[in-house]
């Protein structure tokens, strides 16, 4: 066992930044906040590397097996005596990569900002929300119990609700970081529904205990959850579809997807991080977390996961060939490729040769952290130079964001799937894993393939060929080395990442997994992925009024797809409409009618009879007498004869 | 540790500040008085923790019990265990956090401390009643100054709310006064006390009478539906530190009344009645939070907030399983501690921009950061985020709410669950057009919080995280109470 | 004979004060204000003595009686007696005739020192008639005021009626029984149906007396028309004494047939807390509204009479009973100082009276909330004694009925503290010297609003008065 | 031939009745009071009759009589100075003039 | 009955003598009974002293051939129904109540017996109530005197205008 502190520090060490930045940034270290932070991401992220080193290559393997492995926790809530959120670090394959990735990433996205975010009055505020965001991320992925990893998942959201809205005076910014936690947020009452239900059968909360009480098939556990059923479906299922509904939505699956094209309202390099390195396959990780209970006990919700994230692949991929926006094409894709993850999760199976798509899903998860977070930076370096988001404001950068562009290339070609970059290895399994299970949603992979390839390019040809660049303005040259390290680096990543043997260290029961290659099988997605580039190409390389032709006819189709199949306006009638209208609207109203307008109708009839029978005392000594008498013949008659 | 001494420190502070000469001095002496109540309240932790470790094992603690009119049995019998204790705790924060942000109230300053200390001391005292009596006579003392604060310091259509409210509240404390006399004479023999009711089993058919009046009665107190409407109005013409009492400490009155009082002694009543409870709870929880998305005006947006949050009290009441009844305690002081700040932030909002229209604000976070940063941080605790108290009590009602297994409890807990996200809606909202955005050319030249806002705004601020980060020990401090009432109510299944 | 006069002192020494004061009045004319200081030191020293030399006795034949109890009731009217002669200074500065004033008012308390101890039937009219008559003189005392003649003709013909129906009833029951000595009474009730008829009509001359609707009617006319002092007497004294009274003989004479009284005390109770809430809402004239919620209180009283019980019942009526004394006495002498002032007698015209007069105030504010039953004040007490002996009977209908009608009289009487506390005024009032015996009569009554519920040896002392017996 | 006591009792009844009435209906101030006394005395003849023919080994009622006569006479005269107090004032004994206060 | 006419009648002055005769006519009633004193003591004091003053308050208060206003015909109703009802209540009462006499030998109601009784403080003796009769008429008188005496005149310690005549004591 290792020994726990260091692994401890991964992630206080991003959280002291925070606390530190956040509270005396802006008075003591305005212009140091960076450095701080940055220095401090460093440490953390040796640590990280350290810690994965020593797993992978040390003491994480026995018998050669990957252990889930818990050096560490703290009794931090208790529920029962058996529910308790035990806060803690769990070390097995993926979340050591994860580690990897998260810190590696954020390290990057920290150098970029350094010269990206220079001048921002709120600087110390930007790196403190980074050393948030690291922090809640990377306790996610080491979460030994799933209540903490709710607890994470939710901080992450909120790191990302304000990092999107950092800044905060632009309205789009404030709709959309809003969105993006409401969203997500109703995502994730799907996962929090999920985790009470798996753990009132499982008895538990901690990942290792839960996740054996619901796959050993002997367990009583396993079996009341599966005789327990609703609407026909067992108990276990719907939990473990709950949970997959918060995973969708942080993951922006097909149909919670909607915040994720708005989230790039936030600062660029924040995209990177955040929007498509690491919080948004949180989704997938979870799923990945939770793998054996998907796959041993309940396929039909695996199976749920394949579909949507299929669906979610192709979708992304259609709507991003007709944005401009270039985040929003980049956003789109990021959505494509988790639909990817998703899917080659859920044709996986558990244990062996068929547990492949597992380990596809992973190996993609961090091929892809590498080459979107390296498009993101790179996007954001076109970004810094041409002031604008916008497509038709650019093109021909080539000249002047040489190694951007270079960089840029190689992220494409890497999402594209052209050997030997990091993308194509990945996709590769996923494929195989795809087309062993389902042809199906091997089809859909295949054309979602050529699509990438496609969008992909279009982007690249239009930012950098297309129409002949002009010089912008003052500030020439493309940030520099704080930026560019980040974009080398990465691009790196993006380009050998492929050739680890990454079978070998993730797989569904922590056996090795030979990664095999079948050429012929390979040729395919290969040849289609050309397609793509080279359609792109023809298109997009030189100004020229194709695209607007094709686009022209296939008018109402490109419509909608411009319009992202009016899913935004769906939810916006759902939202307004509906959830406003003729709930909230009504509930007010009611309240403030009904239930307030009772109570104070008691008062006013109290007021009205005591008008009402001022006439009791009208003045007139005799009626008084009468009255009196009259009282005291009605109270003769009443204890005489009525009431004895 | 004599309790006594909780009762002694706001009734000498309350009697200095009548004494003082001049505001500036009103002010200190309540501050300082504060300030010893404080301390006197984590003391009071402090020694109930070394009690319940040197293995101190009765379900109250510090004990004491002076006679007080013996020939109704009546005696100022106090006593604490660990909810009472996170009440006080509670109490204390609020108390202090309110006469920070008063500071400047210059409109019968010493009248103003005076009620608000009166107001600590009947808080204090129902906390600490172990006599029933005394627990009611403490719930009245605490309803005539919300009365007073609301109606001369108040704002809007103040008379009407204060009338409104102090008129539900009596209701409310009607009933549970008549509730009370059934527990008197159809308990164990003619007796208030708490501690001897506990022990004696009393007939079904007076719980059957009881447990609603008394439930009821304090559930006005906690805006239990269809009894919440004077929340919205009083909350919202109250003045700052008036709202942070009526929600942070009064409301507290009434769930802890529904718990100490009527489940603890009638168990059997609360097993009958309990589905009733669970819908009314889950539609307060609800419709609070559906109504809270239409409001415009901050305070409203906050009270109606409080009914949702509210309700999540009654509905761990409710549930009946030990984990929700914890939860409902931990909900309690997190909702306390949090709308408390919630109100100080309005009321430091609303005393630069003069406005509360949600509409009429925008970028305060470029002027007033400090100010901002804390709306957005008691935002964040509303909508239960993780770190934070809010997070802690929901998911522990949460979780002990769904270990009642059959269908209706748990479409109550999903219900329950749901208004997360209407509350993400309605606080992001709020939050996002007040404190973000561009901001007005009317409040570029605004300042931000001065000393005793930060001061108070911090203390509170502390308490959210204590609970929100480290939870166990305020968990640990309830659990034993909770579990005490849960017995109970086990004992009858 | 001396055992005569220790039994008999009470009695005794308010005649002495009556024959003094006739004396005085006699000879030659003393100046106003010295006549009110001899007077309030008079009735001082009465109220001193009352507390010695209390036992049970009877004279005359059992026609007189006094137990320690019946002296202490006697003693708090005494207190009262003395109260009353503080706070209206300013008004008895100005009478012209003080002396007769306090003569009728003396042989009023004596008439109703007489009712407490008395023994028969023939005892309890004529001592009635004596606490009576007398009061009804002193509401015409505004001589120049049209509406205090109006006030004393309404009363002395509703009295005289009720004591037609009041002596039908008693003849009666002289004629099915034989005997009208309250002691030999109860071995004769069977509860037979004449019996009850008798006590109806007995019961409403009581209601009369106690003002309990529906023979309430004559009460707020008589009140506002009344001066301030009679009107406070009225309301504290006179009702105080009728009602120590009517709990005795309901619990002592009636014994027998408490099944059927139980019923017609919580009838009337009802109506009386409602009818007398919904009246005093809608009050604009503070001695009207002073008037209902006077009515409505003796509804509460009636709760605590329901219960039958002697060691609950009795105490709990006579603290409240105390504490009532206290609070609506400092409730009319606060309006006594801001008519004499202002000639304002409307609620409305009480708006922004913190502003100038905060003593004035809190005392109203303290004297309201007691009434409303708030604590710290007695009144809690008082009133939550009066319902818990009234719910001994299991009754919860009724008494949550009471406890809702506390709700309603919180309503109105927070109207009044609105008025103080929260309105505004254009024409804020100048602050008003208060006389130091109005002052000294306002603290009292303050510290015995706030002291005589806080400190639970004042009810144990009245418990411990019950049971020497 | 003595009266028997149930012709008394018909007799004192209707009578008190009859006051009642006037009482009710009268709006001289001084014929309501005349009304009273016949009330009054209709009692009297009750206690009077009760004493006679049931009880007679005691004079109770016989005293009660004397003591009600006494203090309807006290009574009448203070009803009568107030009747004429009442009378400067308003120059009026209608009883119906006399309704100031109300409600 | 003549008490029904002097209830009913329109002139005031009628309806005084027609009390008048239904006061005799009780005092005839006592005098059948055999209580002579109490019908001496009715014949003095309310023929002698009421009647007369009530008569003499007239005088005051009015003049004595006017009519007096009618009441209002409901309310007559209302009050004849009252009453009416009231009247067969307690006549049906007390038809249906066997009325059951003491068999102790009557005390003879004698001057002499009531004399002693009346001042007497043993058993059965009436001092007390004697007492707090004269109190009471003192007073009454003084009552009456403040009352009627200076209600428009500002001074006092003036003579009384009417000063009515205590008839016992």
């Amino acid at each position: 066992m290792p020994n726990s502190f260091y692994i401890l520090m991964i992630p206080l060490l991003p959280l002291a930044g925070f606390i530190m930045l956040g509270l005396f940034g802006r008075k003591y270290f305005k212009n140091t906040s960076g450095v701080i932070a940055t220095a401090l991401l460093l440490a953390s992220t040796l640590l990280a590397f350290y810690t994965a080193y020593g797993y992978f290559f040390e003491y994480g393997k026995v018998d050669g097996v990957y252990q889930k492995l818990v050096p560490l926790t703290y009794h931090w809530l208790e529920f029962t005596k058996t529910l308790t959120i035990d806060i803690g670090v769990i070390l097995d394959p993926i979340s050591a990569m994860m580690l990897v990735v998260v810190t590696f990433v954020s390290l990057m996205v920290h150098i970029y900002s350094l010269a990206y975010m220079k001048g921002e009055e709120r600087f110390p505020a930007y790196y403190a929300f980074l050393g948030l965001f690291t922090f809640s991320m990377l306790g996610l992925v080491m979460a030994a119990n799933i209540f903490q990893m709710y607890i994470f998942w939710e901080l992450v959201g909120l790191s990302s609700f304000l990092l999107i809205g950092y800044y905060y005076d632009k309205p789009a910014a404030v709709a959309a970081c809003k969105k993006a936690f409401i969203v997500t947020r109703f995502a994730d009452l799907g996962f929090l529904i999920g985790i009470l239900i798996l753990s009132f059968y499982s008895g538990t909360l901690d990942f290792k205990t839960l996740i054996s009480a619901l796959t050993s098939p002997e367990s009583s556990a396993l079996k009341t959850a599966t005789a327990a059923s609703f609407l026909g479906i067992s108990a276990l299922t719907w939990g473990l579809v709950l949970v997959f509904v918060g995973g969708a939505g942080k993951s922006a699956m097909f149909p919670l997807h909607i915040w994720l094209p708005d989230a790039m309202e936030g600062p660029t390099p924040v995209s990177a991080l955040i929007h498509a390195a690491t919080m948004v396959v949180a989704g997938v990780f979870l799923v990945a977390r939770l793998f054996p209970v998907f796959a041993i006990s309940a396929p039909e919700a695996l199976h749920l996961v394949a579909y949507v994230g299929a669906f979610s692949a192709l979708f992304a991929a259609v709507i991003a060939c007709t944005q401009t926006d270039i985040k929003r094409v980049l956003a789109y894709s990021t959505m494509s490729q988790i639909g990817y993850m998703m899917f080659a999760l859920g044709v996986s199976k558990y244990s062996g040769e068929d547990g492949l798509g597992y380990t596809a899903a992973m190996f993609h998860l961090f091929t892809h952290a590498m080459f979107k977070a390296l498009l993101f930076l790179g996007a954001g370096a076109v970004i810094h130079y041409v002031h604008s988001n916008e497509m038709k404001d650019m093109g021909g950068l080539r000249k002047y964001l040489p190694i951007t562009h270079i960089t840029f290339l190689v992220a494409c070609l890497a999402i594209a799937g052209v050997p030997p970059f990091a993308g194509f290895f990945s996709k590769e399994e996923i494929l195989l894993a795809a087309s062993r299970n389902s042809s199906t949603i091997y089809y859909i992979a295949l054309c979602t393939s050529a699509l990438t390839a496609f969008y992909m390019f279009r982007l690249y040809f239009s930012i950098f060929w297309n129409k002949e660049a002009h010089a912008h303005g003052e500030h020439k040259g493309e940030g520099g080395f704080a930026m560019m390290l980040p974009l080398v680096l990465l691009s790196v990543g993006a380009a050998a990442a492929g050739f680890i043997p990454f079978g070998h260290y993730v797989s569904t029961d922590g056996k090795a997994l030979e990664s095999e290659f079948h050429l012929s099988f390979s040729i395919a997605p290969v040849v289609l992925g050309l397609i793509g580039i080279f359609t792109a190409m023809w298109l997009y390389l030189k100004q020229n009024d194709k695209p607007g032709k094709i686009a022209g006819s296939l008018n109402g189709f490109y419509k909608i797809v411009y319009h992202k199949f009016y899913i935004d306006e769906i939810y916006v009638f759902i939202t307004k409409k509906i959830i406003f209208n003729l709930i909230g609207r009504p509930a007010a109203w009611f309240d403030k009618n009904i239930v307030d307008g009772l109570m104070n109708a008691t008062g006013n009839t109290t007021a009205l009879i005591s008008e009402k029978i001022k006439g009791l005392q009208s003045g007139k000594v005799q009626q008084y007498g009468i009255y009196f008498l009259a009282g005291v013949i009605s109270m003769a008659i009443l204890f005489i004869y009525l009431w004895k | 540790m004599n309790l006594l001494l909780l009762l002694l420190i706001p009734l000498v502070t309350a009697l200095a500040v009548l004494l003082m000469q001049n505001k500036q001095q009103v002010r200190w002496a309540a501050f300082i008085g504060a300030i010893m109540q404080l301390v006197l309240a984590v003391l009071l932790y402090a020694c109930y923790r070394t009690a319940r470790l040197g293995g101190q094992t009765a379900a109250f603690l510090f004990e004491k019990k002076y006679n007080w009119f013996p020939d109704w049995n009546i005696s100022l019998h106090f006593g604490v265990d660990g909810i009472a204790i996170a009440m006080i705790l509670l109490t204390s924060f609020v108390v202090i956090a309110g006469v920070l942000v008063s500071w400047n109230v210059e409109k019968m300053t010493k009248e103003f401390y005076f009620l608000l200390l009166l107001l600590s001391l009947g808080a204090y005292g129902f906390f600490i009643s172990l006599d029933l009596f005394i627990l009611f006579f403490f719930l009245e003392i605490a309803v005539i100054p919300k009365y007073l604060l609301i109606g001369i310091w108040g704002s809007g259509k103040k008379e009407y709310a204060a009338n409104k409210l102090a008129l539900m509240l009596m209701g409310g404390s009607a009933l549970v006064l008549v509730g009370l006399l059934g527990m008197y004479f159809g308990g164990a023999g003619k007796t208030f006390d708490l501690l001897q009711l506990s022990t004696v089993h009393i007939p079904v058919a007076t719980q059957r009478i009881c447990f609603p009046l008394l439930f009821v009665g304090f559930g006005v107190f906690t805006a239990l539906f269809p009894f919440h409407t004077w929340v919205p109005d009083g909350h919202s013409s109250a003045p700052t530190a008036g709202s942070m009492f009526l929600a942070g400490i009064s409301m507290k009155l009434g769930g802890y009344g529904c718990l100490r009082v009527a489940t603890y002694i009638m168990p059997e009543g609360a097993k009958e009645y309990a589905n009733i409870i669970i819908v009314l709870s889950s539609i307060a929880i609800l419709y609070g939070a559906f109504a809270t998305m239409m409001q415009k005006d901050l305070k409203y947006i906050n009270a109606y907030s409080s009914v949702s949050h509210c309700g999540f009290v009654l509905l761990g009441i409710g549930m009946l399983t030990q984990t929700a009844i914890t939860g409902s305690v931990l909900q309690m002081v997190s909702h306390g501690l949090m709308t408390a700040l919630f109100f100080a932030v309005i009321g430091m909002i609303y005393e630069r921009t003069h406005t509360r229209q949600v509409e009429d604000m925008g970028g305060l976070l470029k002027v007033m950061p400090f100010i901002a940063t804390v709306l957005f941080i008691v935002g964040l605790c509303s909508l239960g985020l993780p770190g934070l108290s809010g997070f802690v009590a929901e998911m522990t009602i949460f979780v002990g709410s769904w270990q009642n297994a059959d269908a209706f409890h748990r479409i109550a807990t999903i219900a329950a669950c749901m208004s997360i996200v209407v509350t993400a809606v309605y606080i992001l909202r709020a939050v996002g057009r007040t404190v973000m955005g561009p901001i007005r050319e009317s409040y570029v030249h605004l300042t931000d919080a001065r000393w005793n806002e930060k001061l108070a705004a911090i203390i509170l601020i502390l308490g959210i995280l204590a609970i929100g980060i480290v939870p166990s020990w305020l968990n640990e401090l309830v659990k034993p109470g909770a579990a005490i009432i849960m017995q109970k109510i086990e004992a009858i299944k | 004979m001396s055992e005569f006069i220790t039994i008999m002192k009470s009695e005794l020494m308010v005649t002495a004060i009556i024959f003094i004061l006739l004396f005085i009045k006699l000879g030659k004319g003393i100046k106003n204000e010295h006549l009110l200081a001899g007077i309030q030191i008079l009735l001082l020293l009465n109220f001193a003595a009352g507390f010695f030399m209390n036992f049970e006795a009877s004279l005359f034949d059992d026609m007189y009686q006094t137990t320690p109890l019946i002296a202490f009731q006697k003693n708090i009217l005494n207190l009262g007696m003395y109260l009353i002669s503080l706070l209206f200074a300013d008004w008895f500065k100005k009478t012209d005739h003080l002396a007769e004033f306090f003569i009728l008012m003396l042989s009023a308390l004596l008439g109703m020192f007489l009712l407490l101890s008395s023994g028969n039937f023939l005892m309890f009219y004529l001592s009635l008639e004596l606490a009576t008559i007398p009061v009804a003189a002193l509401a015409n005392f505004d001589l120049q005021k049209k509406i205090s003649s109006e006030a004393a003709m309404k009363m002395i013909l509703s009295s005289a009626f009720s004591s037609g129906i009041l002596l039908f009833g008693i003849s009666i029951m002289y004629g099915v029984t034989g005997t009208i000595s309250f002691a030999a009474l109860p071995a004769l009730l069977d509860g037979s149906t004449i019996q009850v008829l008798a006590l109806v009509f007995l019961f409403s001359a009581f209601a009369f007396k106690l003002s309990i609707v529906p023979f309430h009617l004559w009460t707020a006319d008589v009140y506002e028309g009344a001066p301030f002092a009679v009107t406070s007497f009225l309301s504290v004294i006179s009702k105080g004494a009728i009602a120590f009274v009517f709990v005795s003989t309901l619990y002592k004479v009636f014994q027998p047939m408490h099944t059927v009284w139980y019923n017609m005390v919580m009838v009337l109770a009802i109506l009386t807390m409602l009818v007398g809430n919904l009246f005093a809402l809608r009050q604009q004239h503070i001695k009207r509204f002073l008037a209902f919620s006077s009515i409505a209180q003796v509804g509460f009283i009636l709760v605590g009479v329901s219960s039958n019980n002697d060691t609950t019942g009795i105490p709990s009526v006579v603290y409240f009973i105390l504490i009532y004394v206290f609070s609506n006495l400092a409730a009319f002498g606060v309006a006594a100082v801001i008519a004499s002032h202002w000639g304002k007698e409307k609620i409305e015209d009480y708006r922004g009276l913190y502003r100038s007069n905060p003593f004035l105030s809190w005392v109203l504010a303290l004297a309201l909330f007691s009434l409303a039953g708030i604590p710290p004040t007695a009144g809690f007490f008082g009133k939550l004694f009066l319902l818990t002996s009234g719910a001994s009977n299991a009754n919860y209908a009724f008494i949550g009925i009471a406890a809702l009608n506390m709700v309603i009289s919180l309503y109105y009487y927070l109207r009044v503290i609105r008025s103080v506390f929260m309105d505004k005024n254009e024409n804020p009032v100048t602050p008003i010297t208060i006389d130091p015996y109005t002052k000294l009569g306002l603290i009292i009554c303050a510290a015995g609003i706030v002291l005589t519920g806080v400190l639970s040896p004042v009810y144990d002392y009245i418990v411990s008065l019950l049971q020497v017996n | 031939m003595h009266p028997g006591l149930n012709e008394i009792l018909i007799i004192s009844t209707t009578l008190f009745f009859i006051g009642v009435y006037g009482f009710f209906t009268r709006r001289n101030l001084v014929t309501m009071l005349m009304s009273v006394e016949l009330i009054l005395n209709s009692v009297n003849l009750n206690f009077i009759a009760f004493n006679k023919y049931l009880w007679p080994h005691k004079l109770d009622g016989l005293f009660f009589t004397i003591f009600i006569i006494a203090i309807a006479a006290a009574e009448a005269a203070v009803a009568i100075a107030i009747i004429i107090n009442l009378y400067r004032s308003h120059q009026s004994i209608d009883v119906e003039n006399a309704e100031e206060m109300k409600y | 009955m003549s008490g029904l006419l002097a209830v009913t009648t329109r002139s005031i002055f009628r309806a005084a003598i027609y009390l008048l005769f239904a006061l005799i006519g009780i005092a005839g009633l006592y005098f059948w009974m055999a209580y002579e004193f109490i019908a001496a003591v009715q014949i003095v004091v309310y023929v002698g002293g009421i009647v007369v003053l009530i008569i003499f308050s007239i005088f005051l208060t009015q003049q004595s051939g006017e009519k007096l206003p009618q009441q209002r015909l409901g309310r007559q109703l209302f009050a004849a129904l009252a009453a009416f009802c009231g009247l067969a209540l307690i006549m049906v009462q007390l038809y249906q109540h066997d009325f059951i006499g003491s068999p102790e030998t009557a005390t003879a109601p004698t001057v002499v017996n009531i004399g002693n009784q009346m001042l007497g403080t043993e058993v059965g003796g009436y001092a007390l109530p004697f007492e707090v009769v004269s109190i009471l008429l003192l007073a009454a008188l003084v009552g009456c005197i403040v009352i009627a005496s200076t209600s428009n005149s500002p001074k006092r310690g003036e003579i009384p205008i009417t000063k009515p005549k205590p008839l016992t004591n």
